[in-house]
């Protein structure tokens, strides 16, 4: 198992290659829930506002 | 045409023989007048007769070509202004990215804010209720006024020099801008406002300076 | 009307798509990780090191995937802008700035993968030949096309002029895949070819063609996420996008 | 009725300006790839011969780093300007120099540190031998605060101009071709193995001395060019 | 009642762009001395060594002046925006490439002309090889056109924009990355001795192929950001 | 708020239940008007309720979400456009390093020249006889708007859009635009004008169109 992870050697250039892949497509993953989520706030936010233009 | 108010306590803001000129072009004439709490004064003149040049002056921000400016009778210099004088110019000085209360909140934290009131009051009285978190950028510009002046209301200062304050607005903001002067008058401040003369005042007319261009 | 045509019709309404891309989405997220997942392993344990390279090669099973999926997602994105630009249908607009970002995260794995396999082989992080120098225009295309739509307010009008300038730097897609023929170049050629017999062994072969797989149906589950965003940011005046709020508001409390 | 401190200003103010950037983050990380253009330029004008580049490459880095200080420069009080926040800054009783010492600090922060953080990559694209880096580090983050301090002087100075970006080059650049000498020649020094921390000394002596006077001089400029 | 020709409006706006320019001629000169700035701090950043200028001459000419064009480019139609007159002339009744076609032409001969007139100046400052010159002219030549060409087409997008002057910069670079190569590489063959012909009539076949598609890129463009 | 005006000519402009939105955001809700040679028709409304998009959208800058816009009974795009349209925005469109009369020149090499007028009769009819030669730098705010009325009158356009055309002038100027739009309606034109009705209008009230906020 050692091994494995030591990669004859190259364990330096391959795990991080294989690190940033996942980092930048888990990135890549979350970043429209997050945006998902503030789009619908922010519409809540302006929904309310025009309620709050319209009542008085 | 030197209009001259004589009241026995100090002025807060008094103009002595002043005169501006660029460039050796005379922008206007020598303008006597005092302002005393209590006051407000209506410039009027039309397009280019100087009415921003001359609140520029009056504020410390261009220098006279002759005559003074007494701020409680000592002369003014920019260095020596302290939290007296607030001046909402035909550019409001707020940024479009941030949203009415953080616009406010820089402004409470560079000017002070008066007691009794916070940035959320000041906003719903002047009608933005349910506008504090909209970024500027999504407000029409008659509510970018309000904002404006909803800064006015928390900065302790005594003295408003307001510039064309009722353009942009509707009819109800001119009356809110009546409202505001009318209260800031009866708590012994001071405005003096400009105009070019072609909206409706509702209110009572105030004092007018008649500014005309020199040449 | 032929039913295929008519589902791409319903499938170009908003609300439609909206759905549509919500119920796929855990399907493809399940399906990427699980067929990513079978060829990492057999690319990291299975496959024999090579003889040459040792086990540096295996940055190759995130390398080329990546590659690929950098060209495809430029492509994808320009093709969408070209039936935005002439039809005007804005689903295709929003595929195609979706696929920007998703495309220039591939590039940039590709170009940190590719250095850090350079370093091994070539006894280099990064030299300016042909295949990497176009790879590196083709990232800034990418964060062209990312800040030009960012940079104008009207999202439509941004997708518009966003998509024109895909189109304008789809030129360099052509010299990034044939710089390894028209240049001689450090960097190596092809060596799997879909036509005629691959130059590489089967059993390196397969891990390969799993994580590419998989990376596809990724850069679709992230297109159908991005998309529904956009979707939501731009209909967020229409009856449908209000019908999804009052869950939300009683999720806030 | 609460007057506002000095202090209470200068945070309301980092934290406005530091808010802004944020929101234009966009804008705010453009000085970072123009260096990065500029210095992934220099290979396909020169070749990529590796000792050729590596001979260049503090140099250029410097270059690069410099001017895209310098473009970025333009809107440190432009959009202050565009808005009237100048005016509202100078009308505050607060001493104008103290609040423009904020804004250079945020300037520097928001694209000068971002440079240097880069600064590694960009010298691995020019094949800088590894052993002149820290130097090149050293020099930049001497550097490139004096030029965020010297800059706000000229920037005062030419506020009031439309389209006054490159009279600004004009009027920055000679003041920092010293900074330019010293900081490339610290470097230049090391990668031949010379000695090389006088030429740091001599801008660590000037930062300091641009850092309490720059504030005052620009506080003066700006309020001559306003007037 | 004479309305007016496609030829007439050309003629008119050939005539009242080069008065602006003239009329404006201080800032006309900017993008010169942005130039001779950038050469000139060469030699301070690597030292005065001879041989190491001479090797990077022609490479730092060509990318200061491509950064100096690069950076006049944000003012091709920002003026024009800003009082109106670009709405004046989308709206005109003539084809709208041919009206931009002759935009770019004054903005090629009054910003790169000059340019490449000082650049044996710059190679002087450099000790550019005597023999290298006429090939780096004609370098410039060919490559300034291109450059002229697709900016315009990348600022037509942009224009609506505020502060769109580094995302320019990030739009065009790329793509004028191969003019760079082969323009910049003419000269180091030269430089070298070897043959210099195949790139510059590579660079040559490009300039005629975005001269026919640029203008009417550029048209489309400007008609997507401006509506 | 829709208004027909039914004759038997084709009308010269024509709007059909015409909407505009922007991101989603309606600016304003379905128009029906027509405009006959001889019109001319004020469109009136609030701050931020439409008036510079409608005249954006009519001239074919900005584009329509929903109706259509009809010239001469035939759709309207940029690129039919044909010395039919002058349009007059916020922005003149004139440069002030170049004087009075070079602007109006380039104007008419641009735009074709109508018969029996030059450049200077044109000024001069404007009211700026004596300021063909000063850069336009030099020309007050309600100078240059006169200029750009000048450009107007020498151009062959059948259709005037004018934004706010009162804007930023006198009551001279006021007077001066008033007695343009009845020249240019009495030989044939059009035209449609804009404004949020804070100013004084001297002549008789022409046909009004009221925009509001759709919101
Ligand atoms: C920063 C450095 C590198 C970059 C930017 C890069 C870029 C690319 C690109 C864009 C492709 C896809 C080409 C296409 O499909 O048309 C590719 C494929 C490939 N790369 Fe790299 N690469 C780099 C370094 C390396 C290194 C060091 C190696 C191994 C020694 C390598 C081996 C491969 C292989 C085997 C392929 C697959 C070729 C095929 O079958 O199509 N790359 N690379
Ligand atoms: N920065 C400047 N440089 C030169 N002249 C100026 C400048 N600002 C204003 N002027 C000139 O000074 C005169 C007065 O201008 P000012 O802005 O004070 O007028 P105003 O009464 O405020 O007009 P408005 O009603 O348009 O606001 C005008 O003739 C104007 O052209
Ligand atoms: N470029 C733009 N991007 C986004 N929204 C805009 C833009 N221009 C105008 N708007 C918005 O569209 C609405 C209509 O604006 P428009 O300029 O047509 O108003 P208007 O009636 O001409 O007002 P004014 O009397 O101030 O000229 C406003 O709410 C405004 O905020
Ligand atoms: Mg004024
Ligand atoms: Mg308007």
């Amino acid at each position: 198992m050692a091994d494995f992870f030591a990669m004859h050697g190259y364990a330096a250039y391959v795990w991080p290659a294989y690190a940033v892949f996942a980092i930048a497509l888990i990135a890549d993953a979350v970043a429209p829930v997050f945006a998902h989520r503030r789009i619908l706030r922010d519409l809540a936010g302006r929904l309310r506002r025009a309620a709050s233009r319209k009542s008085p | 045409m030197s209009i001259a108010a004589e009241t026995e306590s100090a002025p807060l803001l008094q103009a002595r023989s002043l005169r501006f000129a660029r460039n050796e072009e005379e922008i206007f004439g020598p303008l006597d007048f005092s302002l005393h709490p209590g006051d407000v004064v209506l410039i009027e003149g039309d397009n280019g007769s100087g009415k921003t040049t001359l609140l520029k002056v009056l504020s410390g921000l261009l220098e006279a070509k002759s005559g003074s400016v007494l701020l409680h009778g000592a002369p003014l210099t920019l260095a020596k202004l302290s939290h007296q004088v607030a001046l909402l110019g035909h550019l409001l000085g707020l940024k479009l990215e941030l949203s009415a209360l953080e616009n406010l909140r820089f402004a409470t934290g560079m000017g002070g804010i008066r007691s009794g009131i916070t940035p959320q009051l000041a906003l719903a009285s002047v009608g933005l209720e349910g506008f504090e978190d909209a970024p500027l950028r999504t407000l029409s510009a008659g509510q970018r006024k309000r904002v404006a002046l909803a800064r006015l209301l928390l900065v302790p200062a005594a003295l408003w020099l307001l510039d064309e304050p009722y353009a942009n607005l509707d009819r109800g903001g001119i009356d809110l801008v009546n409202r505001l002067l009318d209260h800031h008058a009866r708590r012994g401040g001071a405005a003096l406002i400009t105009s070019h003369g072609a909206y409706a005042f509702t209110s009572g007319t105030p004092r007018r300076i008649p500014l005309r261009a020199t040449a | 009307m032929n039913p295929l045509l008519l589902w791409f019709h319903k499938l170009g309404s908003p609300p439609y798509f909206y759905r549509f891309a919500g119920r796929w989405l855990p399907w493809l997220y399940a399906i990427a990780l699980v067929t990513g997942a079978i060829g990492f392993y057999g690319g990291l344990a299975l496959a024999p090191a090579d003889y040459q390279q040792g086990d540096s090669f295996r940055i190759m099973y995130v390398h080329v995937p990546c590659a690929w999926m950098s060209l495809f997602a430029y492509l994808f994105m320009a093709a969408n802008g070209f039936v935005a630009l002439v039809w005007r249908i804005k689903l295709s607009e929003i595929l195609a700035m979706a696929s920007a970002p998703i495309g220039a995260a591939f590039t940039f794995v590709t170009l940190v993968t590719g250095s850090l396999w350079g370093k091994p082989t070539w006894g280099t992080w990064w030299t300016w030949d042909a295949r990497l120098t176009s790879e590196l225009v083709l990232l800034f295309l990418y964060f062209g096309v990312i800040g030009l739509y960012h940079a104008i307010e009207d999202r439509r009008q941004a997708a518009r002029a966003a998509a024109f300038l895909a189109l304008v730097g789809i030129v360099n897609l052509p010299i990034v895949h044939y710089s390894v023929i028209w240049w001689n170049t450090l960097h190596q050629g092809s060596t799997v070819s879909f036509l005629g017999p691959s130059k590489i062994s089967a059993d390196m072969l397969w891990p390969l063609l799993t994580v590419a797989f998989a990376t596809h149906v990724y850069f679709f589950a992230s297109l159908f996420a991005r998309a529904r965003v956009a979707l939501l940011e731009l209909e967020s005046g229409k009856d449908w996008v209000r019908g999804l709020l009052p869950a939300t508001e009683a999720a806030h409390g | 009725m609460k007057p506002g401190t000095a202090s209470a200003a200068c945070i309301a103010l980092l934290r406005r300006d530091l808010l802004l950037v944020w929101r234009r983050r966009g804008d705010a990380l453009n000085p970072l790839l123009f260096a990065i253009i500029v210095v992934a330029l220099f290979p396909f004008a020169l070749g990529p011969e590796t000792t050729v580049l590596a001979r260049i490459a503090a140099g250029t880095i410097f270059v690069a780093v410099l001017l895209a200080m310098l473009l970025s420069l333009d809107a440190l009080f432009r959009s202050d300007l565009e808005d009237g926040s100048l005016e509202q800054l100078v009308l505050s009783p607060h001493p104008l120099s103290l609040l423009l010492g904020c804004k250079i600090l945020v300037h520097w922060s928001t694209t000068a540190l971002p440079l240097i953080v880069v600064a590694p990559l960009l010298a691995q694209l020019l094949q800088l031998p590894a052993q002149v880096l820290p130097v090149l580090l050293a020099a930049l983050a001497l550097a490139t605060p004096l030029l965020s301090l010297i800059g706000a002087v000229c920037v005062a100075l030419t506020v009031g101009m439309r389209r006054s970006g490159m009279l600004l080059t004009l009027l920055v650049l000679p003041l920092i071709v010293p900074a330019l000498i010293f900081g490339a020649g610290a470097c230049n020094a090391a990668q031949d193995g010379f000695a090389y921390a006088a030429p740091l000394l001599w801008l660590g002596a000037w930062l300091a001395m641009a850092a309490i006077l720059a504030p005052l001089a620009a506080a003066a400029a700006l309020r001559i060019s306003l007037t």
